[in-house]
C-alpha cells in the first residue's frame, strides 16, 4: 500500500528534472528529450490518480460515476500527442541541422541564415 | 511492504535515469538514460495495476519514440555538447530554482498525505485492455478520432520538413 | 499457490528453458548448415562427431576462445552493451510463451509457462493477460541492440548496416502488429494461454462439424502469411537479410564484433527465430493441441502436448532454413516498398474483413 | 370682453421689415428701403396705439391681458409659452418705444442719406425694434430674455455699423461682452426662479411670491433680486458694467439716440419695475439698487464734466440719468422711475438727434472745443436743443423737472438712508444742469473755431476728423460718422431731420405734465395709472407690514404740500446755480476753465481719463483671464495634460516595446527560461488558491 503522495512526489521530481534539463542543456535534441521526460512525469501522476480514483469510486461533481480508467485513456492520448510532437520536432531539428551544421542551441539564434 | 520496496527500487531507477539524462554530455547517452527512465516508469505503471498502459509505454514510448530519437542522434552524429557562455548563469539560477520548485511541490504533497490515502495493485482486473478499449471507443471516441487526424498531420509535416529540398 | 512457490517454480522453469533454448539454438545452426548443404547438394558438417552433431559444440568453443577485439574510437559502453541488450530482449519474449498446459508435481499444478500461474479456487491456469504485447515490446526494444551496435562500432559499414536493419525492423514491426490484430479479434484476449485454450477443439460452422482442428490458421491464413513475412524481416533472415549480407556490407552491424559479442548477436538472432516459431504455433497452429494418440504409453501420453508443440516449432525452424536456402535476397528499396506498400495494406484489409465477420457473427 | 388683440403683430411687423430689408435690401434703392422700414415701424406704432386704446383700463378689458400663441418649451413639469402680456407698465413702454423709434427712423432717413450700407442700417434698426418689443410684451422671463439678448445683438450690430473702423468693431464687441456678463447673472436669477416656482410666467411667479413675507423668504428673494439687478446693471449701464456705453458712441448718432438713450438701456429699469413684487420683498436688494443708482449718477456726472466730445457728454449724462432711475427703483418708487424713463426718452433722444444734426451741420466734427457760435448758423437745431437742455436740467415747466423732482421727493421721503441719497441726487442734478449748459454754451456761443487745431491739449478724440481708411474696397463703405466736407460751410439740416426734433421738443415740454404731483395742483395721473401694476402683487393682508416698502403713496396725508414745494424749489435753485456757473465759465470768461483745470490738474486728468476704470478692468480682469486661459487652460490643461496623455501613451508603448524587444533575443534558452518562469508562476498561483481554500 504505497501512499499516493509518493507517486506524486516522484512525478514532481521527474518534472523538475525535466524542467532543469529543458533549461540547462545546450543540445536541441537533449532539450527535446527533457520535454519527453516532463510528459512522462505527467503520465505517471495520471496513472497514479486513475488508480486512486478507481479505488475511491464515488461521484463526480457532475453526478456521473467516477471512471478511474479515464486516467489511462488520458495517458494514451498524451503518448499519441508526444509521438506526433517528437516526429515533427525531430524533422525540424534535421532541417535546422542541415542549414546550421550545429545542434548547439546558443548557435541557433539568428532568424536569418 | 513488497509494493513499497518495489516502488522505491523503480523510483530510484527512474530518478537515476533522469539525473543521468542531465549529466551526460553526449545525447546518445542521455537518450538511453531516458529509455531507462521510461522502462522503470512502465514497471511503476505495472505496480499501479495499469498493464495495458505499461505495455503501450514500452512499445510506443521506449520502442518507437526513443528509437526515433536514437535514429536522429545517430544520423546527425553531432557529437557531445560543448560548454557555452549561457550555461554558467543558467546553472546558477536553474538548479536552485528547480530545487525550490521540487521542494515546494513535495512539501505540498506530503502535507496533503492524509487526504490522498494510498494506492495498491487493485485486485480486480482494473487495467484490463478490454475495459480501456470500451472506454476509449465509446466515451472518448471524438478525442480518439481527433488524435488520429493529429497523427496524420504530424506524419505529413515530418515528411515535408525532413525531405531534402530536391 | 503462494508467491514463494511461484517464484521457485519460475526460477526452475527459467533455468530449464534457457538451457534448452541455448542448446536448441546451437543445434539449429547445425541443422541449418546441414539443410542448406543438402539443398545445395552437398553434405554440410559431418566430421565433428557422427553426422557433424558436435559441430555446434566446436563453434561454441571457437567463439569463446577467440580473441575479443575491441577496435579504437569505439563507444566502449554502448559497444559492449549492444549485444547484451539484443540477447536479453530475445530471451525475455520466452517468458510469456506457454509451452504446455500444466504439470502436477507433488500436488502443485505447475503451468509449463514461466509467467504461468494457477490461480483461483478451481486451480485454473492463467498468465499475464497482455502476453502478446510483451513480446511486441521485447521485439521493439530489441531494435536498440542492433541500432546501437552499428553506431557505436564507429565504422561506416556497421553504421549503414544498423540503420538499414533497424529501419527494416521498425517498418515490419508495424505489419507484424497489425497481422496479429486479426487473431485478437477472434480470440478476444491478449493472453497466449487463453488463445491456445481457444484452439482446442474443432471448427463447428453453422452446426456442421468440419472436423478441422479449431486452429486460427484456417480463418486467418492471410494473417499467417503476413505474420510470417514480417517475422522473417524482423529477424533479418534470408529474403530480408540485406543489412548483414556479406556481398553488400561485409557483415552489417556486427562487422566490428568478435568472439563472444558476435556469438551473442548470433544467438539473439536464432532465439528470435525460435520466438517467431513459438508465436506462430501458439497463434495459428493451436500451440500444444493436437489429435489425441491413444495408442501411446501413459508416460508419452502425459508429455504428448509438449511433443506436439516442439514438433510444430521445429517445423517452423525448418521452414526458415528451407527458405534461406532457396529465396534470393531483396533489394533494399524492394524490401521497403514490399513492407509498406503491400504487407501493411493487406494486414489492414484483413483486420477489416475479420472485424466485419466477428461483428456480424456475434 | 377680452377679445384677442393679436399682440403678436406689434413685434412681428418690424421683424418683417427687417427681413425684407435685410434679405433683399441690397437690390433696393435707398428710397425703397426707407419706405419699407418706415411703413412697418409706423404700422407697428399704429397697432400698438390701437391695442392700448382698446385695453385702456377703463375700457372693460381686464388687465393684465395675456395672449399665448403656443408652448415654446415643454420639459416635464416646466413649460414656457409664446405669450404676450399687456398691462399699464407695458402700455407705456410700448408707446414710448414705438413712438420714439418711429421718430428716430424718420430722422435717420435724412441722417444716413449719404452713408454706405443704407439697407443694412435700416434692417438692423427694424430688428432692434422687433427684439425691444418682444422684450416689453413678453409674458414670461424667458421670452423677455430672448428680447434681452436680441437687443444686445442689435446694439452690437449697430455700434459696429462702421465695421471698417477698428474702434467701432471693438466698441461693438465690448458692448456685447459686457452685456453678456450682465445676462449671465440674469440667467442665474431665472434658474433660481425655475428652481423654486417651477415656472417663469409673470402671473404664476408673482402669485407665488405674494404670500411670502419679506422676513420669511428674504434669503431666496434677495438672491433672485440681486441676480436680476446685476443683469439690469449690465443692460442699463450701471456702475460695474457701464464701460460699454461711452464707447458705444462709435455707432451712428440715431443709433445712440434710439438704443443708448431711449429704449435699450431702459430695459433694465423695465425689468426691475416688472418684477417689483420680488424686489419689494427683498429690502436689502432694494438698498443695493439704490446705492448703485446713486453712485452711478454722481460718478457719471463728474466724468461728463471733463468730456470734450459732444456725444460722450450725452452718453455720460444718459448713464447718470439711468442712475437716477435705479435710485428711484431702489426706494421702491417704481412709477417715478418709469415716469422719468419716459421723459428721459423724449429729451435725451432729442438731445442726441440734435447733436446729430449739429455734427451733420459742421461736417462730422464732434469736438465741442472746435464748435461755437452755431446759434445763428443753425437756429432751428439751436432752439430744439435749448428746450431739451432746459428739460434735462430740471427747470419747472419742462418734463425733466417733474420726473426728477418726483424721484428726489420719493428718495427724500424714503426711510432708511434716504437723506444722504437725496443729497447726492441733488448734487448730481446740479452737475447735470452745469455740464448740459456747458455743452450748450460751448456749442452755440462764442465763435466758430472749426478747422484750427488746438495743439497741445490732447484731444479726447483725434482732433482732425479721423478719416478711417476710405477703403473703396467694400462698396458699402462706412466711414467716420462725419462725412466729407463737400457741403461747404455750416448748413442747417433738412426738414426730414428737423421735424422729428420738433415733435420730440413738444413731447419734452408736455411729457412732464402727465405726472404733476398733487402738491403742485396736478394729481399725478401716471402714478395712479401705474399703481395697480406696482401694488397688484402686494396682497391686502400684508399692506400694514410692507407699508414702509410699499409703493410711495403720494397722497399720504402726513406728506404735506409745503415740504414738497420746498423740495421742488431747492432742486430748481440747484439747477439755476448750475446754469450760472456754466454761463460764467463758458460764456462770460472762457479762459477761466483752462486756469481751473491747470490748478486742479491731477483731478482733472483723473476725471478726463474716466477714473482709469477701463484700464483698471483690463488690468484686473482681462489680463488675468487671458493669462489664466493661456497659461493654465491652454498650456497647462490642453498641452500638458491631454496632449501629454496622448503622446505619453504613444511613447510609453514605444518604450515598453523597446524593453520587451530585448526578450526576443533569438536565444532559445532564454525563451525556455521565460516559459519556465511562467509555468512556475502558474503553479505558485494554483498552490496559493489551493492553500487559500
Amino acid at each position: 500500500m504505497v501512499p499516493l503522495s509518493w507517486y506524486l512526489i516522484l512525478s514532481a521530481v521527474l518534472f523538475c528534472l525535466g524542467v532543469l534539463g529543458f533549461l540547462l542543456k545546450r543540445n536541441i535534441i537533449t532539450i527535446f528529450m527533457s520535454i519527453e521526460l516532463m510528459l512522462n512525469a505527467v503520465n505517471l501522476s495520471f496513472v497514479a490518480f486513475a488508480n486512486y480514483w478507481n479505488a475511491r469510486g464515488g461521484l463526480l461533481p457532475s453526478g456521473k460515476a467516477v471512471v478511474g480508467l479515464s486516467g489511462h485513456v488520458f495517458v494514451f492520448f498524451v503518448m499519441v500527442v508526444a509521438a506526433a510532437e517528437a516526429a515533427v520536432g525531430l524533422a525540424i531539428i534535421i532541417a535546422v541541422f542541415r542549414t546550421r551544421e550545429t545542434l548547439n542551441v546558443d548557435r541557433v539564434n539568428l532568424l536569418k541564415l | 511492504m513488497v509494493h513499497q520496496i518495489l516502488f522505491i527500487i523503480f523510483a530510484l531507477m527512474c530518478v537515476a535515469g533522469a539525473v543521468n539524462l542531465l549529466r551526460q554530455t553526449h545525447p546518445i547517452n542521455s537518450a538511453l538514460s531516458l529509455v531507462v527512465v521510461m522502462a522503470s516508469l512502465a514497471l511503476i505503471y505495472l505496480l499501479l495495476g495499469a498493464e495495458f498502459v505499461a505495455a503501450i509505454q514500452v512499445i510506443v514510448y521506449a520502442g518507437a519514440i526513443m528509437v526515433l530519437f536514437v535514429f536522429v542522434i545517430m544520423l546527425l552524429n553531432a557529437g557531445a555538447e560543448e560548454r557555452s557562455s549561457g550555461s554558467r548563469i543558467a546553472l546558477i539560477i536553474g538548479v536552485p530554482g528547480a530545487l525550490v520548485l521540487g521542494v515546494l511541490v513535495g512539501w505540498i504533497m506530503i502535507g496533503q498525505n492524509k487526504q490522498l490515502g494510498s494506492v495498491a495493485i487493485s485486485a480486480t482486473d482494473f487495467g484490463e485492455t478490454h475495459f480501456i478499449a470500451r472506454l476509449l471507443f465509446r466515451d472518448f471516441l471524438l478525442p480518439f478520432e481527433v488524435t488520429s487526424v493529429l497523427i496524420l498531420i504530424a506524419i505529413m509535416g515530418a515528411v515535408v520538413l525532413g525531405r531534402k529540398e530536391s | 499457490m503462494s508467491i514463494t512457490i511461484f517464484i521457485l517454480a519460475a526460477v526452475i522453469k527459467i533455468v530449464l528453458i534457457v538451457f534448452i533454448m541455448l542448446t536448441a539454438v546451437a543445434y539449429t545452426t547445425w541443422l541449418e548448415r546441414k539443410v542448406v548443404a543438402r539443398i545445395q547438394n552437398r553434405w554440410g558438417p559431418t566430421r565433428v562427431g557422427p553426422f557433424g552433431l558436435l559441430q555446434p559444440l566446436a563453434d561454441g568453443i571457437k567463439f569463446i576462445l577467440k580473441e575479443d577485439l575491441v577496435p579504437s574510437g569505439v563507444h566502449k559502453g554502448l559497444y559492449i552493451m549492444a549485444p547484451m541488450l539484443a540477447l536479453a530482449m530475445a530471451l525475455i519474449s520466452f517468458a510469456v510463451i506457454p509451452f504446455g498446459d500444466a504439470v502436477s508435481i507433488r500436488g502443485y499444478q505447475i503451468p509449463l509457462q514461466i509467467t504461468g500461474v494457477t490461480m483461483g479456487a478451481d486451480g485454473g491456469r492463467s498468465d499475464i493477460n497482455i502476453g502478446l504485447l510483451i513480446i511486441l515490446g521485447a521485439t521493439s526494444i530489441g531494435v536498440y541492440g542492433i541500432a546501437l551496435a552499428g553506431w557505436s562500432s564507429n565504422s561506416k559499414y556497421s553504421l549503414l548496416g544498423s540503420l538499414r536493419a533497424s529501419a527494416q525492423m521498425i517498418s515490419y514491426e508495424l505489419a507484424l502488429g497489425l497481422s496479429l490484430v486479426g487473431i485478437l479479434l477472434l480470440s478476444g484476449s491478449l493472453s497466449l494461454r487463453e488463445i491456445v485454450n481457444q484452439q482446442s477443439n474443432t471448427w463447428v460452422i453453422g452446426g456442421f462439424n468440419t472436423h478441422l482442428p479449431h486452429w486460427y490458421i484456417f480463418p486467418q491464413f492471410i494473417a499467417f502469411f503476413i505474420y510470417l513475412m514480417a517475422a522473417y524481416a524482423e529477424t533479418n533472415r534470408i529474403p530480408f537479410d540485406l543489412p548483414e549480407a556479406e556481398t553488400e556490407l561485409v557483415a552489417g552491424y556486427h562487422t566490428e564484433y568478435s568472439s563472444m559479442k558476435f556469438a551473442m548477436f548470433f544467438m539473439a538472432e536464432y532465439l528470435n527465430m525460435f520466438t517467431v516459431g513459438c508465436l506462430a504455433t501458439i497463434l495459428f497452429f493451436g500451440g500444444w493441441h493436437g489429435p489425441a494418440l491413444p495408442f501411446l504409453p501413459p508416460l508419452l501420453q502425459a508429455i504428448l502436448p509438449l511433443l506436439y508443440f516442439a514438433a510444430k516449432v521445429l517445423f517452423f525452424i525448418f521452414l526458415y532454413i528451407w527458405i534461406r536456402g532457396t529465396l534470393p535476397r531483396f533489394r533494399y528499396d524492394q524490401l521497403m516498398a514490399f513492407g509498406w506498400k503491400f504487407l501493411l495494406p493487406l494486414a489492414i484489409a484483413n483486420i477489416i474483413v475479420t472485424g466485419l465477420i466477428v461483428a456480424l457473427g456475434a | 370682453m377680452t377679445d384677442n388683440l393679436h399682440l403678436w403683430a406689434i413685434p412681428l411687423l418690424p421683424l418683417a421689415g427687417a427681413a425684407i430689408n435685410g434679405l433683399f435690401g441690397r437690390h433696393f434703392k435707398n428710397r425703397v428701403v426707407s419706405t419699407v422700414a418706415l411703413f412697418f415701424t409706423a404700422m407697428s406704432f399704429g397697432w400698438a396705439a390701437w391695442a392700448v386704446k382698446t385695453a385702456w383700463p377703463g375700457g372693460g378689458m381686464t388687465l393684465p391681458h395675456i395672449e399665448t400663441l403656443g408652448t415654446w418649451i415643454y420639459a416635464g413639469k416646466f413649460s414656457v409659452p409664446f405669450g404676450f402680456y399687456l398691462d399699464q407698465l407695458s402700455m407705456i413702454m410700448v408707446l414710448v418705444v414705438t413712438g420714439v423709434g418711429f421718430l428716430i427712423h424718420i430722422y435717420s432717413v435724412g441722417y444716413m442719406a449719404h452713408e454706405g450700407g443704407y439697407y443694412r442700417f435700416f434692417a438692423y434698426l427694424n430688428l432692434f425694434m422687433f427684439f425691444m418689443l418682444t422684450l416689453i410684451l413678453a409674458n414670461n422671463y424667458l421670452l423677455m430674455f430672448v428680447g434681452w439678448e436680441g437687443v444686445g445683438l442689435a446694439s452690437y450690430l449697430l455700434i459696429g455699423f462702421f465695421f471698417l473702423k477698428d474702434s467701432a468693431a471693438n466698441a461693438g464687441k465690448k458692448a456685447f461682452i459686457v452685456n453678456r456678463i450682465g445676462d449671465f447673472a440674469f440667467l442665474i436669477g431665472m434658474f433660481l426662479i425655475i428652481q423654486h416656482w417651477g415656472s417663469l410666467n409673470y402671473d404664476v411667479v408673482f402669485k407665488a411670491v405674494s404670500p411670502i413675507s419679506p422676513e420669511a423668504g428674504w434669503g431666496l428673494l434677495t438672491a433672485i433680486a440681486l441676480c436680476l439687478m446685476f443683469g439690469a446693471t449690465g443692460k442699463s449701464a450701471q456702475v460695474p458694467l457701464y464701460v460699454w456705453l461711452p464707447d458705444a458712441m462709435e455707432g451712428p448718432t440715431p443709433v445712440s439716440a434710439l438704443i443708448h438713450a431711449a429704449t435699450m438701456v431702459t430695459a433694465g429699469i423695465y425689468m426691475i419695475a416688472r418684477s417689483n413684487a420680488i424686489f419689494s420683498r427683498a429690502p436689502h436688494a432694494l438698498e443695493v439698487v439704490a446705492i448703485i443708482g446713486c453712485i452711478t449718477a454722481i460718478f457719471a456726472a463728474t466724468m461728463g464734466l471733463a468730456q470734450t466730445d459732444i456725444k460722450r457728454v450725452l452718453a455720460y449724462s444718459t448713464v447718470s440719468q439711468l442712475g437716477y432711475m435705479f435710485l428711484a427703483c431702489g426706494v421702491a418708487a417704481y412709477s417715478a422711475a418709469i415716469f422719468h424713463l419716459m421723459t428721459h426718452a423724449f429729451f435725451k433722444a432729442l438731445l442726441f438727434l440734435g447733436a446729430g444734426s449739429v455734427i451733420h451741420a459742421v461736417g462730422g466734427e464732434q469736438d465741442m472745443r472746435r464748435m461755437g457760435g452755431l446759434r445763428k448758423l443753425i437756429p432751428r437745431t439751436f432752439w430744439v436743443i435749448t428746450i431739451a437742455t432746459i428739460a434735462i436740467a430740471g427747470i419747472p415747466p419742462f418734463a425733466g423737472f417733474f420726473s426728477k423732482d418726483e424721484i428726489l421727493g420719493q428718495v427724500f421721503a424714503s426711510t432708511h438712508g434716504g437723506k444722504i441719497l437725496w443729497a447726492v441726487g441733488l448734487l448730481t442734478a446740479g452737475l447735470t444742469s452745469f455740464y448740459m449748459f456747458r455743452l450748450w454754451f460751448m456749442t452755440f456761443f462764442g465763435e466758430l473755431k472749426l478747422g484750427s487745431v488746438d495743439a497741445g491739449e490732447e484731444a479726447h478724440k483725434a482732433s482732425a476728423p479721423a478719416h478711417a481708411g476710405h477703403g473703396a474696397a467694400s462698396h458699402s463703405h462706412g466711414h467716420a460718422d462725419d462725412h466729407s466736407h463737400g457741403h461747404g460751410g455750416v448748413h442747417e439740416s433738412p426738414w426730414i431731420m428737423i421735424a422729428p426734433l420738433m415733435v420730440l421738443a413738444l413731447l419734452s415740454i408736455i411729457g412732464g405734465w402727465v405726472g404733476i404731483p398733487g402738491s403742485m395742483g396736478g394729481h399725478n395721473e401716471i402714478g395712479n395709472f401705474l399703481k395697480p401694476v406696482m401694488t397688484a402683487s402686494v396682497s391686502t393682508e400684508h399692506a400694514g407690514e410692507t407699508a414702509g416698502l410699499q409703493e410711495r403713496q403720494t397722497e399720504e396725508p402726513k406728506e404735506n404740500n409745503s415740504e414738497e414745494l420746498m423740495l421742488a424749489a431747492i432742486s430748481v435753485g440747484v439747477a439755476l446755480i448750475g446754469f450760472y456757473f456754466a454761463w460764467l465759465l463758458y460764456y462770460k470768461r472762457p479762459e477761466l476753465p483752462d486756469k481751473i483745470t491747470a490748478k486742479i490738474h491731477g483731478i482733472y486728468l483723473l476725471v478726463l481719463h474716466k477714473y482709469y476704470v477701463d484700464e483698471g478692468y483690463s488690468q484686473l480682469i482681462i489680463k488675468p483671464l487671458l493669462a489664466l486661459s493661456t497659461v493654465v487652460l491652454w498650456k497647462g490643461v490642453d498641452q500638458a495634460v491631454i496632449d501629454g496623455m496622448v503622446n505619453g501613451a504613444g511613447s510609453a508603448s514605444k518604450g515598453i516595446g523597446g524593453e520587451l524587444r530585448r526578450i526576443q533575443s533569438g536565444n532559445i534558452r532564454s525563451y525556455a527560461a521565460w516559459v519556465a518562469i511562467g509555468g512556475a508562476a502558474v503553479i505558485a498561483y494554483m498552490i496559493y488558491i489551493g492553500v487559500a481554500k
